[in-house]
């Protein structure tokens, strides 16, 4: 049964701090790059953190998911401890990857996080090998494979979509269309324009959800996660939403106006709007939401300020790392 | 005890062995269930395991290697096969992106016990798509290990220790050995496999010159030194076995002693295994030992052709081995 | 206006002829290879001439083709010279490729054909460069890409489906479904279950042609090849067909049973079927039928006698041979 | 007459003038247009040269090399990129299967023209995905040519050579060169680079010691050279260029000279181009001219780690060039 239900009182109220966690857990990291603390670039997900937690909310403990090259809302959504990312990200020893993997390389496989990937599509058929895993030892576990519009456009998605089918693995094609790979929109890179409308090529269901209604994902995702648990098969999901940023640090967003991403960022606005229907319907009181927000805050301010204190990345024992 | 076999059927009984020994190990390849694989090396295990465990895939080979590693990274361990070593091209982000670097990329937070079998070299007629000798490509990727397995007992004994190993394991097979013959003693126990990854073997002892190869070219190698040795030429000869990692300091120790150096592989010369043995010999101190230029005799350097002559003019053969010696005493 | 047309009588007669050409090559190289005349293997089209009759018919002077392992078909569809291919697999420097090639790598450039390729779907995203170039040059000219059933499941299928659709490349994707990839049948390894059911996720028409009928799937290749010159995009053309020999000389035929290759040669035989219809409509009397078949068979003897006078392809300048 | 310019900006207008000149030539790749490539190389060549000709593609690094093959022998010249080197391992059917062998397979009925640029290397701490040397591979491989320029000039020249060449090239460009400045001269017309491929080039003569590289470790080579010339040691700098063809002469010509070669490359050591060289030197004569054992000084044998102090653990830094030149003249 689901981890959080955000149609139940208790469950709204988790379902929206996490929420908030993803988005202040990469603001905060945003302040870090700008005041040069960090190396490297690194791909925020503001404003789709509705994918994320209404996804890895509909999982089962046990229930595994790989992530992407924007997998900050996915990896805290899974449960990965945020001082743990912070320290990785702030090259910190303790760090989930010791320093060794930074933003793009974030797994955390004791809670079923097999990582998150810089190549793009590359954790799909790792995704299919996993659901493999859970079929052979009957583990009933369910592996959710987020990727992008974009990566939908690669090969690896093709031959992980048609292996998922002919086998009938339990896996979820999460697909987070923020409508944009990179510079491109989907209408110029994806023939025949559709994501999900590719699901029937592989024989199996593709849904549509409204990426940035916590509910609607999470409901979607749940009919998938128990078609794949049921033995049914895979199930590709495609949920609609938005990027607020730039793909990375050095974009200039020259392929999209000012207009759209303000329409987005004010109009549909995944955290207010989940915060405006769980009021209206009684599952929350304003306070509740207050207290979700201050927790969320306080809880990554003093992620941050744990990981400063932790030991540096060391490059003593690297000689023979690359081999277990 | 020992019985005589052939080179694939060793490769089947220690897939046989795992299947039965190791329930986490599964097979995955294009044509390897009811059609028996290509080279017939999987031949009857589709009816002895089951379709479960003896797994037909479709014609996707990054999927392939991309399900071993997500299934060896969720405790299973795959041994998978690559049709012919040729389509590996297609699986070469799952392999190096992926398998190689997993490990050490998370912070050692996990293994990628894989193992991916296919079948290398030319002598076939199938031409330059379907001949390739690619072992230089993942000896140079950290991560990976890559053994060629040369004699009938280390074809069963390599792939044994192949699977004992928590990281990715190439295993490259040639087509042409496949049909040789030679004693195999089948293991009872993986465990039992005495080899060990990373360990060249002299197969024949000398004192003129050291001759270093794998695969094919170690057979090549030694028919070389049985006429070297009716000439009074005593020839060393080194099967490498594994070229990642690469067991230089049995060949510096061979160097030492005989003082030529002569390496062999059927790939193209230009930035091959041979170039790594010839460097690792003479920036160490065997480099004093060397009484004259280290020599090397690879491939022609074009793709494989389809015609008999050509196929042959662009292998080396061991009349080719035998002449690079005898200069080599010359020189 | 299409090359041949068997719609009309001179049409249908050359089309019968250009199929018993295939057939009775494929036949003389089998008793080649077994008198041990031939290196390595080889791959058969047997029982699917009307597949590339029934295209290459149907294109114009110009038009382009790619072809697969199993091309000799296509090859001579496309007007290669039977006794240059002969020359080729028996090793002699006059043939095609100097006896570099071999069966499965025949390019006939000079008549449009781009390279038989030893890779499955090898030939798929150069079948899409090419058409990137008819499509800049403004040439008119058409690029047919031949695959089969089990090349679809490659991700480089994907991968230049999508790209033609998205830049509407003048391409037509020939599907020749024998309904087998090696061992693997349809059902097997393609989930969906239909490879012109593809073609709705690219954005692209998808025809279904039955494949042992040269007029059905001249008249379909001939309608893509229409909608790609007039700028209108790629088309997905499936020809249903089947292969009567083993998949290549190794093949012990173990996964299908001796009555379903009993059941097409006998029942569905594209050159019988053909050859009925033909007379039947009153395209072709039965001695047009005759003087095909004998054209064909002295056609076939003149050029393995003819390749055998050929001088042996030579080693001597292979060194530099790598480098145009 | 000469400018300053960065290494960026110089292989912009090495495309600006192909685009030009020949109009067969065309872009490729993914965020060339309006976004301008992931390090701005391309930046306004979509609003110069339109749609057709800068065609921003999608995430299909396997359609981008084979559309460049099929443009190529259809009589265009694609010069397509590939956003990150560590891609194009989802583009080795296309470029080492059918660019690389189409030539040879056909009987050289066909000629494959096409480009690839990318770049490669380390030190932006994009981590083990987004910075590797992958040259090794192609520089393994008979059919393709494999460039990488070191210097403004070169990133110019070398690519003008590369579109000229009826081969398949290769030019891996490094990440961190980009923002390098340097004379430029912008040649007038394609046929006036002076760039060959294959053709190593001094950039610094000396006596003691010959330094060979190419790329970032050009550069450091000539920073290493400058310290060791306070010391008195003078250090021969070569800059290959070209990794395939080698030009093993210009190196074996320095050896004769100064008796003692030092080889770097950012790239891992194991089957690298580095032991291509020390192969090439020790089979011919100039090993009778060696002074002391060869040295090898490349990236950690490691995929390529995010933190900043670790990243630099990896990549060679000019001061262990340094110590590595004084050992040799030690020894
Ligand atoms: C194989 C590969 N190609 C290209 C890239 C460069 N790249 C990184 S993210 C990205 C865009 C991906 O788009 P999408 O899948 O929609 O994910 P999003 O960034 O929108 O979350 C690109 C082109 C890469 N990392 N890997
Ligand atoms: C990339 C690649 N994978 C596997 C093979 C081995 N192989 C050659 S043909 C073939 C079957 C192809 O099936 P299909 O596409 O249906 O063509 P058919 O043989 O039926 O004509 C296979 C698996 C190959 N040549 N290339
Ligand atoms: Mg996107
Ligand atoms: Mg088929």
């Amino acid at each position: 049964m689901p981890r959080r239900d955000p149609t139940t009182p208790t469950g709204a109220r988790s379902v929206l701090e996490s929420m908030w966690t993803i988005r202040r857990f990469e603001e905060g990291l945003e302040e870090l790059f700008t005041r040069g603390l960090l190396h490297g670039t690194m791909h925020l997900s503001i404003g789709q953190e509705a994918v994320a937690e209404g996804t890895c909310a509909a999982l089962e403990d046990g229930d595994l998911i790989t992530s992407t090259h924007r997998g900050h809302g996915h990896t805290l959504a899974h449960g990965a401890d945020p001082m743990l990312m912070m320290a990785e990200l702030l090259m910190k020893d303790t760090g989930y990857c010791r320093g060794r993997g930074g933003s793009m390389h974030i797994a955390d496989v004791a809670r079923g996080n097999l990582g998150a990937n810089g190549i793009v599509a590359g954790s799909m058929t790792i995704a299919a090998g996993a659901a493999l895993t859970q079929k052979l030892t009957g583990s009933g576990a369910v592996v959710v494979c987020f990727f992008g519009d974009g990566a939908a456009n690669e090969g690896s998605f093709h031959e992980a979509l048609n292996l998922s089918g002919v086998w009938d693995l339990p896996v979820v094609w999460l697909c987070e269309n923020n409508q944009y790979g990179m510079s491109m929109s989907q209408d110029q890179s994806t023939a025949g324009g559709s994501v999900s409308g590719r699901a029937s090529a592989y024989g199996m269901p593709g849904l549509v959800a409204d990426g940035n209604d916590v509910t609607d994902v999470w409901s979607k995702v749940a009919e998938a996660a128990d078609r794949a648990r049921s033995g049914a098969g895979p199930t590709l999901v495609e949920a609609i939403t938005y990027r607020y940023r730039g793909h990375s640090k050095s974009d200039r967003n020259l392929y999209r106006t000012a207009d759209e991403i303000e329409d987005w960022r004010n109009l549909r606005d995944p955290l207010a709007r989940f915060e405006g229907q769980a009021v209206e319907a009684g599952l929350l009181q304003p306070s509740d939401v207050d207290a979700a927000r201050e927790a969320a805050k306080a809880a990554i301010r003093d992620a941050i300020a744990e990981a400063y204190r932790q030991p540096d990345a060391t490059a003593h024992d690297l000689e023979e790392a690359a081999y277990a | 005890m020992p019985e005589t076999s052939t080179y694939a059927k060793a490769v089947a009984a220690a897939l046989r062995l795992l299947l039965e020994k190791d329930e986490r190990v599964f097979l995955a390849g294009e044509d390897i269930g009811v059609y028996g694989g290509a080279f017939g090396v999987t031949d009857g295990l589709l009816g002895e395991f089951g379709a479960d465990r003896i797994r037909d895939t479709p014609i996707s080979e990054d999927a392939i290697a991309g399900l071993a590693v997500g299934a060896s990274i969720t405790g299973l361990r795959p041994v998978v096969e690559m049709q012919f070593s040729d389509f590996i091209v297609n699986a070469m982000d799952a392999i190096v992106n992926q398998a190689a670097k997993l490990h050490f990329m998370y912070g050692g937070n996990v293994e990628v016990p894989m193992v991916i079998r296919a079948p290398g070299g030319g002598g076939t007629g199938a031409a330059a798509q379907h001949s390739q000798s690619l072992e230089a490509w993942f000896a140079h990727v950290p991560g990976l290990k890559v053994v060629l397995p040369a004699t009938v007992q280390d074809a069963h004994d390599l792939l044994l220790a192949a699977v004992l190993d928590p990281n990715p394991v190439i295993v490259l097979e040639h087509k042409l050995l496949y049909k040789s013959e030679g004693e195999l003693e089948v293991r009872s126990r993986i465990e039992d496999t005495p080899a060990r990854l990373g360990e060249a073997k002299v197969l024949r002892p000398g004192t003129d010159l050291t001759m270093v190869g794998y695969s094919m070219m170690t057979i090549r190698s030694l028919e070389a030194a049985e006429v070297l040795a009716e000439e009074g030429i005593s020839a060393e000869v080194i099967d490498l076995r594994s070229v990642r990692p690469l067991d230089i300091s049995t060949v510096r120790n061979s160097v030492r002693k005989t003082g030529r150096l002569l390496v062999t592989h059927e790939a193209p010369g230009p930035v091959g295994v041979a170039a790594e043995v010839l460097a690792g010999v003479v920036e160490s101190d065997a480099f004093d030992y060397l009484l004259a230029p280290a020599r090397r005799v690879c491939g022609l350097d074009v793709p494989m052709p389809y015609a008999r002559d050509l196929e042959r003019a662009v292998i080396p053969q061991s009349e080719q081995l035998v002449d690079a010696a005898r200069e080599l005493m010359k020189a």
